[in-house]
């Protein structure tokens, strides 16, 4: 067979370079703990008190804000590519069909306790994305615990029985304020930096203000991006917010499209 | 230092605003339909006012870099993220946002017009522009996994099983690559603490030879670049992505790709400007992928999967450039991605117009175009003359100065390959021009709904740009050669 | 500092409970309880709800203050919890 | 070296080799997409160990913030030099929240082509769904 020994020539080169690349990388990573300094991360640590307790959001929504700016893209991108593999209009016909093996699986205690729990982990999730600035948490980490609950709803009650009736549209508007929100607060510090500095900053955090470039508080509509929150971290609660909505949708979504398929077989 | 430009960040947010809109606004295609169009002038105009310089993202400026306790090698470094704006970005984002406009144009003349296809255009423009422009490794690596994914997206549009398995193929090398991307920043972060391009080349430079950790970083850099370019050992992926995507998607496709190569081979050569041997590995993969490349493009019987082949022999062209390694073939490969973009996405268009008035693309079917579609036919001549660098047109510009180039870093044989490579493309591309427009016994019905006015009118336009170009060269060559030369590598 | 931090933190902390009203309505607002049979199940989500925040309250590395933590952890909680109640209000009426 | 640091640096590796091996060896579907994704998670347990620091603070500003300045009397930057000094380093763990997002989606992305392709060829072998091809 012509195709097999081709097969047999892939794997051997495969195999051969797979040998090499682990041992190449194993070593790497042996001697590598020689070599490590702080670099970056100290000066992080050494301002990042000034906007907000918690280091890592600090680096995470402002002194790489942009990245995350990126990170919910991806995440969008994501959604957007599996709605595109399974077709728009591809969760339309759960109305209609039954789908009994979900409910008829679940037991009674399933039943009667998923709901609670759901609530409860939306509730925890709210509040791990609007202590994100202090504890550790964030957007991501708080969004993924709502799409949870979600999930959780989604599997115990089925499709089309569960309380959390969330819609594709309603997820998609979801996803889409998240996302704007993060957007045009980056938009508003570009536009607030320009007009009283002559250059602009995207994703200058407005509310702090760590270069007194807009002087907070001289004028009433400033004070609006600080955070009501006894560490006035400024935007960073606000990009949390938006970046919760998105996320909560978008996995959520995406469980939703890979839930259907599935019983599409 | 250079100065704080404002309008550098628009030119990725804005199409992040509107992916998103456009995607809000699925269905409502008259609504999609206008932003997408206001949208792109305002694309195409903003890299055109824009100033040069570099932009801070959230305000903060270059800081001292405590060298006693962070253990940093330079005195200063940017603690964010930071976007520059040179002339060689100038240039490659108004050729990006022009042709990316052609293929958003192409796409609602052919009512295919839906939210969230427009939407993934839209992201993966962004993160295209992303990529020229970042001067951060990490905000490099961020968008070219979106890139990846909307890529993916733009071929599984099509909705066939072979574009399933092109873009399943597509994605999972795409996780062996950026895994091994970000492991190359892991061990540049870790062993000299930094993730900003330029800092990071400064700090490699005051830290003498490379530590053995930095040339493991080199190698997975230099893997995670050969496949986002799609050069030797990936040739066959992008091939498939190119061949399975609708043609005038390919156009775009092609263009990001030529973009990504040449954005990531500037922040190969800035980061590792004194590791000699990185030339020689980049210029043998680029051999293999020349050679390899016309090989099966001489092949092919069918108009799109010969085109995807020519794509990936004229990228293996550009890295040809990287791999001499001189500022003279550096600027000359620049210049070529330039050029090859407008003639390959003639190329496309043209096979997109095929295949909507012949309802195929199979070489053995078609013939007798000439007297159905002569103007196309010509200007697919012309595209032909144009691509395998014949003089009044651009290639002949971009391929005589890597001649040269090659003959001044000492390696003279490779102008001969460059040569031969020219003359295998002719050969290939001409073959399909008989094919399709002059071989008698055409086997396929001609489908005269499709007038495709406006793929004729692109074509014109873009033929016209590269004769443009052909005519004036310096206009385009010298800013990208005082850039090269101000990159100092 | 302690017991100044946790003045401030109750006389200026309108934020969580704000945006925690907002995420619940918002979510509350797609429950439909029609299908849930026993009314019990609310009591026990604010029962485990109430002995789990002061629970987490008191981990004690992650504490700013004890009093502090618990404060705002839970305003941001029960204003969730209650902003979903409201919207399932809103939605039956 | 710290032997703790040396031990979950080898473990990466080990991940990510096992990843590899996954991935270019194994015929089932869904074994190379679990395979991409331990690369990932390697990836990712390389970037946590290099913060790792024996013995550092969490990366948190607790007791140290200057709770009760307003905004707008920040007009320099501060500095919080003894935190800085002995917390662990924080700028990889913010790139190890990003990196899982993006893990995440493509991983989202390549299921739903594997439910897809599963469906149009009724097999999980690659060697099955890609022959015929070169």
């Amino acid at each position: 067979m012509k195709t097999s020994d081709y097969q047999q020539g892939r794997n051997i080169i495969a195999g051969v370079s797979l040998v090499i690349a682990s041992f190449v990388i194993l070593r790497t990573l042996f001697q590598f703990s020689d070599y490590l300094i702080p670099g970056m991360s100290y000066l992080y640590n050494l301002y990042s008190g000034n906007i907000a307790p918690n280091v890592i959001t600090v680096i995470l929504f402002d002194f790489r804000g942009y990245d995350t700016l990126g990170e919910t893209f991806i995440l969008i991108t994501a959604v957007i590519t599996t709605t595109i593999v399974f077709g728009w209009g591809s969760l339309k016909g759960y109305k209609k069909k039954e789908t009994p093996e979900m409910t008829e699986k679940s037991t009674v205690i399933q039943r009667l306790m998923a709901f609670p729990l759901a609530i409860f982990l939306v509730a925890f999730g709210v509040t791990i994305v609007l202590g994100g600035h202090i504890s550790p948490g964030g957007g991501f980490p708080g969004g993924a615990v709502i799409a949870t609950g979600y999930f959780l709803t989604v599997v115990i009650y089925g499709l089309k029985k569960t309380p959390l009736r969330f819609t594709h549209r309603y997820l998609v508007n979801l996803s889409t304020i998240g996302a704007l929100i993060f957007l045009l607060t980056g938009v508003l510090g570009l536009v607030a930096t320009t007009y009283y500095y002559g250059t602009g900053y995207y994703l200058y955090n407005t509310g702090v203000d760590p270069y007194d470039i807009i002087h907070v508080g001289a004028f009433g509509w400033d004070n609006l991006l600080d955070y009501p929150d006894p560490t006035h971290p400024g935007i960073l609660p606000y990009l949390n917010i938006g970046v919760g909505l998105n996320v909560l949708a978008g996995l959520s979504l995406i469980a939703m499209f890979l839930m259907e398929a599935r019983k599409d077989e | 230092m250079l100065n704080n430009s404002t309008l550098i960040p628009l030119m990725v947010v804005l199409p992040l605003i509107m992916a998103i809109l456009v995607n809000f606004l699925h269905q409502k295609d008259k609504s999609v339909k206008f932003i997408s169009i206001v949208s792109l002038i305002v694309f195409v105009f903003i890299p055109v006012v824009t100033l040069y310089g570099v932009h801070l993202f959230s305000g903060h400026l270059r800081t001292g870099s405590f060298p006693e306790v962070s253990k940093i090698l330079i005195p200063e470094v940017y603690m964010g993220i930071v976007y520059s704006y040179g002339a060689v970005q100038k240039i490659l984002m108004v050729v990006l946002t022009i042709l990316t406009g052609f293929s958003v144009l192409a796409v609602i003349n052919k009512k295919m017009i839906s939210g969230v296809y427009m939407a993934m255009i839209f992201i993966s423009l962004a993160a295209s522009s992303a990529i020229i422009l970042a001067d951060d490794i990490f905000n490099f690596f961020v968008f070219t996994e979106i890139l990846v994914v909307a890529q993916a997206a733009l071929v599984i549009a099509v909705q066939e099983a072979k574009s399933f398995k092109a873009a399943f193929k597509y994605m999972i090398f795409g996780t062996i690559s950026g895994a091994s991307i970000l492991l190359g920043i892991a061990l540049l972060l870790g062993s000299y603490g930094l993730l900003n391009i330029t800092d990071l080349s400064h700090a490699i430079q005051a830290g003498g030879a490379l530590t053995p950790i930095g040339l493991v970083a080199v190698a997975l850099l230099t893997l995670g670049w050969l496949y986002e370019s799609g050069l030797f050992p990936f040739h066959i992926i992008k091939s498939n992505i190119y061949e399975n995507a609708r043609p005038e998607i390919s156009a775009l496709l092609q263009v990001q790709s030529k973009f990504v190569l040449v954005a990531m081979a500037l922040i190969l050569f800035r980061v590792f400007s004194g590791y000699a041997l990185l030339k020689s590995v980049i210029l043998g993969f680029a051999i293999f992928t020349v050679v390899i490349g016309s090989v099966m493009a001489l092949q092919q019987v069918e108009l799109r999967k010969l085109l995807s082949f020519v794509a990936v022999s004229q990228a293996g062209l550009v890295a040809v450039g990287f791999g001499l390694g001189t500022p003279f073939g550096i600027a000359a490969g620049i210049f070529h991605a330039i050029n090859d973009v407008l003639s390959m996405a003639i190329l496309f268009f043209i096979a997109s117009f095929v295949y909507d008035k012949f309802k195929t693309t199979k070489l053995d079917e078609l013939g007798e175009g000439l007297q159905v579609v002569p103007l196309v036919g010509f200007v697919m001549l012309l595209a032909t003359l144009a691509i395998s660098g014949v003089p009044p047109f651009n290639s002949y510009q971009s391929e005589w100065r890597l001649i040269q180039a090659s003959a001044q870093a000492g390696v003279p044989e490779l102008g001969i390959l460059v040569i031969l490579l020219s003359v295998a493309t002719f050969v290939a591309i001409i073959k399909a021009f008989y094919m399709i427009f002059m071989k008698p016994g055409s086997k396929v019905e001609v489908n005269k709904e499709v007038r495709g006015n406006l793929t004729k009118a692109i074509i014109v336009i873009l033929i016209l740009a590269c004769l443009l170009i052909g005519l004036f060269p310096n206009m385009v060559y010298d800013p990208i050669y005082n850039f090269v030369v101000s990159l100092g590598v | 500092m302690s017991s100044e931090v946790a003045a401030l933190g109750l006389a200026n902390q309108w934020g969580p409970i704000l945006f925690g009203l907002v995420y619940g309505i918002i979510i509350g607002y797609k429950v439909n309880s029609e299908e849930i049979k026993s009314k019990a199940n609310y009591i026990i989500v604010l029962v485990v709800a109430l002995l789990i925040a002061s629970a987490l309250g008191t981990y004690p590395d992650y504490q700013w203050t004890l009093f502090g933590y618990i404060i705002r952890f839970s305003e941001a909680f029960f204003s969730t919890v209650i902003g979903v109640f409201i919207a399932m209000i809103i939605r039956r009426q | 070296m710290e032997p703790f640091q040396v031990g979950s640096f080898l473990t990466a590796g080990v991940l990510i080799v096992t990843g590899l091996w996954a991935l270019l060896m194994m015929d089932n579907i869904l074994k190379k997409i679990i395979g991409a994704n331990l690369i990932g998670d390697g990836v990712n347990l390389v970037l946590i160990t290099i913060g790792y620091r024996p013995g550092g603070f969490i990366p948190e500003v607790m007791h140290h913030f200057h709770a009760t300045a307003t905004p707008s009397s920040y007009s320099h930057l501060l500095e919080f030099g003894e935190f800085a000094s002995n917390a662990s380093y924080s700028l990889p763990f913010a790139l190890v929240l990003t990196n899982i997002v993006i893990g995440a989606s493509t991983l989202s992305v390549m299921l739903a082509l594997a439910v897809v392709l599963y469906n149009k060829y009724h097999t999980l072998s690659v060697h099955k769904m890609f022959e015929g091809e070169d």
